[in-house]
């Protein structure tokens, strides 16, 4: 028991480190990603992981080591009369300086990419956030929106083609939300009277959640929406049979069961 | 120093405060140390009231639209206990808000600022008292308009913390109330942070120069520069947000705007602007919220290593390098706002260079421990635990700094994780350590070390397991202030780690029973303290315990700075300022 | 020393009082906020739900009588009568007409009044009293159902008619006089009607069921316009006259007839019954639901002349 | 060196700490009930049935439906107890993952535990939540007067009510989707249950009273002495024959839903893929129908920015304002009396009498949010409440909106005679969906009028 503080504090490089060794046993980890840009995004971060994960064990042990070895009630040698070291505070100002500049400008270019270099295609849906839904435009046969053959859904559910350049256009139709999709590693705020764009190219096929990220009210939680990635063929099938299900004009009546 | 002139200095205090009638004394009291404890009972029972807001969030988070038991009733009424997401909304704005306004700025400038700030500079008392006593009272508007909005048609605020508008505009009396009381409590810290200049530059001790303050008191300095400088633009903009909710002008509203099918009046203006000058004082207030505790930690360290304060000045440059670059980071909050992109950039450079400083006193605070002799007393466990939290909650900054990592970690628990590791396991964690360390100079009394330390055993490894898992939670994108996060089918594996930190949560939070009982016990039953039961340089321990009206019962005058502990020059570990140095004695 | 402690302390203990007041403040307020509105009703009682539902479980006792009246008597008599004003006849105010229908809704500039109560000043009658027979054990072939149509017309944007009584089968032509279009809204228990009658338009509308009192019939267009429709299974209904007089011939004789008497004026919405505390409506037993019996002998024609005092009618 | 060597702390300061928790702990409400149906209390006293009849009410109601906890479906309902029990009760999943209490997760907010559109987020909404107990849903393929069918109610829970705060819920499975729809019937037949029942009290005679012998007590007068009948169907089997008569006539309307689905005329109905001229000069027929003939700009306005007649109520919360008017007027009468002064005994009984029941009414007002207007759609901005298909459109126009001001243009009843051909409406069905891309319509202008109703 003598040093048992020390080892209090022994535990948290130990503890912090076998959480996030356990963590993808436990199935919280980053989420699968489809996207094309997601890789460089889960590569910086587990970068940023790794470099954080070195300095945190180095420093927390450092802070046990400095608490087991200078616990007073079994450290003898007089105290370290000294009011610092010049080089040493040189070396910590310089050295987490340089590797602080350098993540910044290391990321800078996935950034542009995500955010400031949209590519040079019509959008293919405008997705509208509203309190609590997510309802999607799509520009219908003419390829344009905003005219009378947009087809308009309200049910959550956003189809976009996969292995394609896809650029979204994204608004708010009356607070802030944020159009969220953790598989695809983005996310963005859409306000009220501001257009604005996400881009990304997905490589996998299948259904993923769309999260609203920005506090909008107490239905906040309901804005759920999925967006399915299906192969142009069927994306094309899909976008026919919404624009039938808009067109129509007869009404299904039941059979009569006389149960 | 005879004990007996002090104690009769002491006596002669008591009785002109009694002079002074009981209301005056001791509750319209001009007196520092007063107004300092009444911040510091304030804010710790608005501590409470924001701990149980906490435990109604974990509550729904661990058992989703389950009636809650004892507050379910209280709070949402006839749908049979269950927490309504409206009232979840609520909870999540209203503890943040409390915990913010009212725990950690108020305990820290509040308590701890007025409590210190006189005695550690060796001043009879703050520069203009009057104001001082005016700062507390204005706390008490706020606390009513805070306190009082949960009774109000439609309840408190639902709008987050941040109050972003539109949303924020779309709610009713609460937000109005929410809003006042913000501005109240911005009067109120701009009232104490004019104090708190003035009397730092202008009524030290005869020898305490700049460069021989406690890092307490340079905190302190450089956080009422933040405030002063700061808070301006959050008054005014909060002013903004009242004249749009209810006069109707336009500021943060976007032309054409209407939501739940209300006709607006105007339009023009732009939610983004809120979120700029938000965010332009709630930046540097993260700062006011860490930068004194820091100080605090500091001093404790130092004082426990029984070593002098590795690296004095660079402490000090950091910390003004912090105040410095804190008010051109406040971008990294609105990376995926709707800002230009460009924009992002700067602010990604900049917020990378404040982890530099913060880095700088992590490094000088192991320094100072390497090669002490460190006791390991209740503050100090306090203490050293900051800088253990304070490292989690400074790396994992790091990561939201990084633009494109930010894009998918914003605003889910990543981001919770990484300010409750600062602000709960960091300065609350630093406010308590503070509280057992200078408590024998509040009451006179000590607090029970053994039930002390058990506290912080218990509050430690508890905390820990609550807030490192939301990590993890954030890695998988778990997002924050979701009334039902499982309704997404990528966050359903997310309950039982859910639930496992709701149970730590509710255990922290009734642990800290141990706390108060200890708190309230030994103010009426501690063994009585002396001047200086920590063997400590500080000047405030040179002061009687409790400190009478005038603070101090002999002229200080400084002759060193206040980390001289295990000075070769003296033979004891320790070596008070006011303590002549031995060249005086070679005369004698 | 003592002293200053002393002081310290009970100067706490008076900021503990303090923030004890607060707190209990706080949780008055909470517990009294928290109290579920006595005016939702009361609950259902575990007991008497046992047993009732027992009883709806247990099967549909055989009942002697399938409840409809029996007849007992023969032959035919005819009740007439009034309802006479007792008091000062009310002015009616005008209609608060709004929107741009303004000119062509007003009479010679004047809005139109409402019929609300509507007094004949010479004979003090009391016109649009709804009369008629509850449950009729015999119905004489000229009270059946039959299918002649009703005009109900509306002229600047009134409905002429403002009690519309009528068998089932019978056929409402709705039918707007005026320029511009109307929508009739019947918000029926049993009959509901919305249909947008063009100008110069008629519009049938046949109710198919019997309603137990007159329902509103409006126009959402022009939401001052009121007026009352009654569907019954048979013809012993009538509607009083600008004299306040009314007939129902043929009914059966020797029977316990229940008359069911209504006016718009009374009660929240819609009208209500009309009940009468008169010494002539005391001796029909007239009760609190605006209903009285009375037998009447073969070929006899009653006559009931009835003053209805200004309060019986929220005056 | 002297460290500090601290005190045990004194039992009794442990002891008063936990008193002060207990206390603390205490003050809140007691442990959470279990939600209970409540009566519609505004038609319990605009129908005058005298209160010592809600107890009574509300036990049948229990008996025929059960509680919130445990539904119950009379068989007669033809509800699935199954669904019922499925979205009933409190939240909580199976270990299969089966989801319970699907109504107290996804609905009870804003709809309210009896469905009355009353749950504590009501009042935050614009427009409210629906009320279920009238049985009227607005958005049906359904005529005017019929209930809505399974599949309308359905529809609204997979594409949510735009324009509104009902989300979308086609991500739940399609088992929880349909046990909702099941629950809401359940709810709306109870509440139609819980109205009929009024009017069965209403029909109670009093009766006599009897002694022990079983002969009449009379009054001094020789009158036998009458009494209440209590409302109990397990003593009374006419009251239960009347309850189930009138369980019957309601099932009748949901069980026959399907039936009074409003079917297009084939021969009437636009081609499938017509051109866009076609479409064009179709929907110009459309606008001249819109200010002519069907005179849609009476209600809709001139602009089409529904910013026409906009005074008029919804059925909800046209029963709510008749009811706060109607506390007005009885407030002035009984200000009047006391102003008149000088009353005789019975008249001042009067005014004590209404006096209470005034109390008795303003009790129930309180609980209610206050009425607003129905506000016409601004049909610029493309938002279809009801949904966006061409047959829902069609099925608008032709049958009006059931419970609101909207009238219909097609027959009322099968055979009857409409406003507008089928045609026509066809017509109208395409001038409203070009609506929002006319010129005029940019930029959107919020509704100018009728502030102070809304806000």
């Amino acid at each position: 028991m003598k040093r048992f503080w020390s080892f209090l504090f022994f535990l948290v490089p130990v503890g912090g480190v076998a959480t996030f060794v356990a963590a993808p046993y436990l199935r919280l980890w980053l989420p699968v990603d489809v996207s094309e840009h997601g890789r460089t995004i889960d590569d910086l971060f587990m970068f940023i992981l790794a470099l954080t994960g070195v300095v945190f064990v180095v420093t927390e042990g450092a802070l046990f080591y400095f608490s087991w070895k200078y616990d007073a009630n079994s450290n003898n040698a007089p105290v370290k009369y000294s009011h610092g070291s010049h080089a040493l505070e040189l070396v910590w100002t310089i050295l987490p300086a340089v590797t602080l500049l350098f993540i910044a400008v290391f990321q800078m270019e996935a950034w542009a990419r995500a955010k400031m270099k949209p590519p040079d295609i019509a959008p293919l849906v405008e997705v509208t956030g509203r309190q609590f839904n997510w309802d999607f435009r799509y520009p219908g046969p003419d390829n344009k929106l905003y005219t009378i053959d947009d087809i308009v859904r309200t049910d959550g559910r956003l189809y976009l083609p996969v292995n394609e350049d896809v650029l979204l256009k994204i608004t708010s139709a009356d607070v802030l939300h944020s159009f969220f999709l953790p598989n695809l590693r983005l996310k963005q705020d859409v306000i009220p009277g501001m257009d604005q764009s996400m881009w990304f190219k997905a490589k996998a096929v299948g259904g993923f959640d769309i999260v609203c990220a920005e506090l909008c009210g107490w239905g906040h939680y309901k804005m759920k929406g999925r967006v399915y990635f299906l192969p142009r063929s069927k994306y094309e099938e899909k976008l026919e049979e919404m624009r039938q299900e808009q067109n129509t004009m007869r009404v299904g009546v039941p059979e009569d069961d006389d149960e | 120093m005879s004990t007996a002139t002090a104690d009769t200095h002491a006596d002669a205090h008591a009785h002109t405060g009694h002079a002074g009638g009981f209301l005056s004394t001791y509750v319209f009291s001009l007196d520092h140390k007063i107004i300092g404890l009444q911040f510091l009972f304030s804010s710790l029972i608005w501590f409470l009231i924001g701990g149980l807001l906490a435990l109604g969030i974990r509550w729904q988070l661990a058992y989703p639209w389950r009636p809650m038991p004892i507050l379910g009733d209280l709070l949402a009424g006839a749908e049979g206990g269950q927490i309504a997401p409206e009232v979840y909304t609520m909870l999540v704005t209203m503890h943040a808000t409390v915990m913010i306004f009212f725990v950690i700025i108020p305990v820290l400038t509040g308590a701890f600022g007025n409590f210190l700030i006189p005695l550690m500079i060796g001043a009879d008392d703050m520069a203009v008292p009057t104001l001082n006593m005016l700062s507390y009272w204005f706390m008490w508007p706020a606390f009513v308009c805070m306190g009082g909005s949960f009774f109000v048609e439609g309840g408190a605020s639902q709008g987050g913390w941040t109050a972003y508008p539109p949303f924020a505009l779309t709610q009713g009396t609460g937000q109005f109330l929410w809003l006042t009381g913000l501005t109240l409590v911005g009067i109120s810290s701009m009232m104490g942070s004019v104090n708190y200049m003035t009397t730092i530059i202008q009524m030290r001790a005869p020898g305490m120069t700049m460069f021989r303050l406690p890092m307490t008191i340079w905190a302190m300095f450089i956080t009422a520069i933040l405030q002063a400088f700061a808070l301006p633009v959050l008054t005014a903009a909060s002013f903004m947000q009242i004249t749009d909710l209810k006069l109707g002008t336009g500021f943060f509203i976007p032309e054409g705007w209407s939501t739940n099918n209300r006709p607006m009046a105007s339009g023009g203006g732009q939610p983004l602007l809120w979120q700029h000058l938000f965010w332009f004082y709630s930046h540097p207030a993260v700062y006011i919220m860490i930068l004194p505790a820091m100080g605090m930690v500091s001093d404790i360290i130092s004082c426990f290593a029984r070593k002098p304060l590795f690296g004095y000045k660079p402490m000090v440059y950091s910390i003004s390098g912090i105040a410095g670059l804190g008010f051109i980071v406040w971008g990294h909050h609105m990376f995926v706002s709707g800002m230009n992109p460009m924009l992002g950039m700067t602010f990604m450079v900049s917020t990378m260079l404040i982890a530099l400083p913060s880095a700088i006193k992590t490094f000088n605070w192991l320094g100072t421990m390497w090669g002490g002799k460190i006791q390991f007393t209740t503050p100090m466990l306090f203490a050293v635990s900051f800088v253990s939290m304070f490292i989690i909650g400074g790396l994992s900054g790091i990561f939201m700094a990084a633009t494109p990592i930010d894009i998918f970690i914003h605003d889910t628990y990543f981001i919770v994780a990484h300010f409750h590791y600062v602000l709960f396991s960091g300065t609350a964690m630093a406010v308590f350590g503070a509280i057992y360390y200078w408590f024998p100079k509040m009451f006179g009394r000590m607090m029970n070390d053994s039930w002390g330390k058990v506290h912080f055993a218990v509050t430690f490894a508890l905390l820990n397991c609550v807030f490192y898992p939301m990590h993890i939670l954030g890695m998988q994108g778990f997002p924050r202030r979701l009334a039902d996060p499982y309704h997404y089918e990528t966050f359903r594996n997310a309950l039982p780690m859910n639930q496992f930190i709701s149970y730590c949560a509710f255990a922290m939070v009734g642990m800290q029973v141990i706390f108060v009982i200890n708190f309230l016990g030994s103010i009426f039953f501690g063994p009585r303290a002396g001047r200086n039961p920590w063997h400590s340089n500080g000047l405030e321990w040179q002061a009687p315990s409790p400190p009478g009206h005038g603070n101090f019962d002999f002229q200080p005058i400084i002759h060193r700075g206040p980390y001289e502990y295990g000075a070769p020059e003296v033979e004891d570990d320790y070596y008070p300022q006011t303590m002549p140095p031995p060249a005086v004695d070679k005369t004698k | 020393m003592n002293t200053h402690i002393i002081l310290t302390c009970s100067g706490l203990l008076v900021r503990c009082r303090l923030s004890a007041a607060f707190l209990s403040v706080v949780c008055f307020l909470m517990v009294t906020g928290c109290q579920r509105a006595e005016e939702l009703g009361p609950v259902a009682e575990p007991a008497s739900v046992a047993e009732i539902r027992q009883a709806f479980s247990s099967g549909a006792d055989a009942l002697a009588s399938d409840g409809a009246a029996i007849a007992t008597g023969t032959g035919w008599a005819t009740l007439r009568g009034q309802f006479v004003y007792d008091g000062t006849p009310p002015q009616m105010k005008p209609y608060d007409v709004r929107g741009e229908d303004r000119a062509k809704c007003s009479r010679a500039g004047k809005a139109p009044l409402q019929e609300t109560l509507l007094v004949d000043p010479e004979t003090m009658g009391i016109a649009n009293v709804v009369i008629f027979i509850r449950d009729a054990a015999r119905v004489h072939e000229s009270a059946q159902p039959n299918d002649e149509s009703i005009v109900f017309d509306q002229k600047e944007c009134v409905f002429l008619t403002h009690v519309a009584a009528m068998t089932v089968g019978q056929t409402l032509e709705i039918k707007n006089s005026d320029p511009m279009g109307h929508n009739t809204k019947i918000e029926g228990r049993k009959n509901v009607f919305n249909q947008s009658v063009p100008a110069n338009e008629t519009l049938v509308f046949s109710p198919q069921k019997e309603e137990p009192v007159p329902v509103s019939v409006a126009c959402s267009i022009h939401p001052w316009m009121a007026a009352y429709f009654l569907p019954r299974a048979n013809g012993y209904h009538a509607v009083t006259g600008a004299d306040g007089s009314f007939e129902i011939a043929n009914v059966p004789a020797g029977e316990v007839l229940e008359f069911q008497v209504w006016h718009e004026s009374v009660g929240a919405r819609d009208g209500g019954p009309l009940v009468l505390e008169t010494p002539e409506a005391k001796s029909l037993k007239w009760s609190r639901k605006g209903r009285f019996k009375i037998r009447l002998e073969e070929n006899e024609e009653k006559v009931l002349n009835l003053t209805v005092p200004a309060s019986a009618l929220g005056g | 060196m002297n460290y500090p060597t601290l005190n045990k702390l004194e039992a009794f300061t442990k002891l008063q700490g936990l008193c002060v928790l207990a206390v603390v702990l205490a003050a809140g409400c007691d442990t959470a009930e279990p939600p209970a149906f409540r009566l519609n209390m505004v038609e319990a006293v605009v129908r005058e049935t005298p209160p010592e009849y809600s107890q009574e009410i509300s036990d049948v109601l229990g008996a025929m439906f059960g509680t919130p906890d445990q539904p119950y479906a009379l068989a007669e309902t033809g509800l699935d107890q199954a669904k019922l029990d499925m979205a009933a009760g409190p939240a909580w999943s199976d270990k299969k993952g089966t989801n319970f209490g699907l109504y107290r997760k996804h609905c009870v907010h804003c709809h309210g535990v009896t469905g009355d559109g009353r749950g504590p987020t009501a009042r935050f909404l614009n427009p409210y939540p629906r009320d279920y107990r009238p049985a009227v849903y607005k958005f049906k393929s359904t005529l005017n007067a019929a209930r809505p069918t399974d599949a309308d109610l359905h529809r609204v829970l997979m594409n949510g009510v735009p324009g509104t705060a009902m989300p979308s819920f086609s991500l739940l499975p399609g088992s929880e989707v349909e046990a909702l729809v099941e629950y809401v019937k359940y709810l709306s037949i109870r509440g139609q249950m819980e109205s009929a029942l009024h009017m069965v009290v209403y029909e109670l005679e009093e009766e006599e009273v009897v002694d022990e012998n079983g002969e009449p007590r009379r009054d001094e007068a020789g009158e036998p002495l009458l009494q209440r009948t209590p409302l109990n169907p397990a003593t009374y089997p006419e009251q239960r024959e009347e309850i189930l008569s009138y369980l019957e006539e309601l099932m009748e309307g949901w069980n026959t839903a399907n039936e009074q689905i409003i079917v297009p005329a084939e021969d009437q109905i636009p081609g499938d893929d017509r051109l866009p001229e076609e479409v064009l000069a179709s929907a110009e027929a459309g606008r001249k129908l819109f200010y002519g003939k069907a005179d849609c700009k009476k209600c809709h306005g001139p602009t089409a920015l529904g910013d026409g007649q906009q005074t008029d109520y919804d059925n909800w919360n046209k029963v709510h304002h008749e009811f706060l008017v109607e506390i007005g007027r009885k407030s002035e009468s009984i200000v009047k009396r006391v102003g008149d002064g000088e009353l005789d005994k019975a008249a001042e009984q009067q005014l004590i009498n209404d006096r209470v029941e005034l109390a008795r009414w303003q009790g129930v007002a309180a609980t209610l949010y206050k009425p607003r207007n129905a506000i016409p759609r601004n049909l610029r901005q493309g938002i279809y409440r009801g949904g966006r298909r061409r047959i829902d459109i069609f099925h608008r126009v032709f049958t009006g909106i059931a419970g609101t001001p909207m009238p219909g243009s097609g027959p009322a009843s099968p055979g009857a005679k409409g406003t507008l051909t089928e045609a026509q409406m066809w017509n109208l069905v395409d001038y409203v969906l070009s609506l929002p891309y006319e010129p005029p319509s940019q930029p959107l202008k919020a509704l100018p009028v009728n502030v102070d109703e809304v806000l």
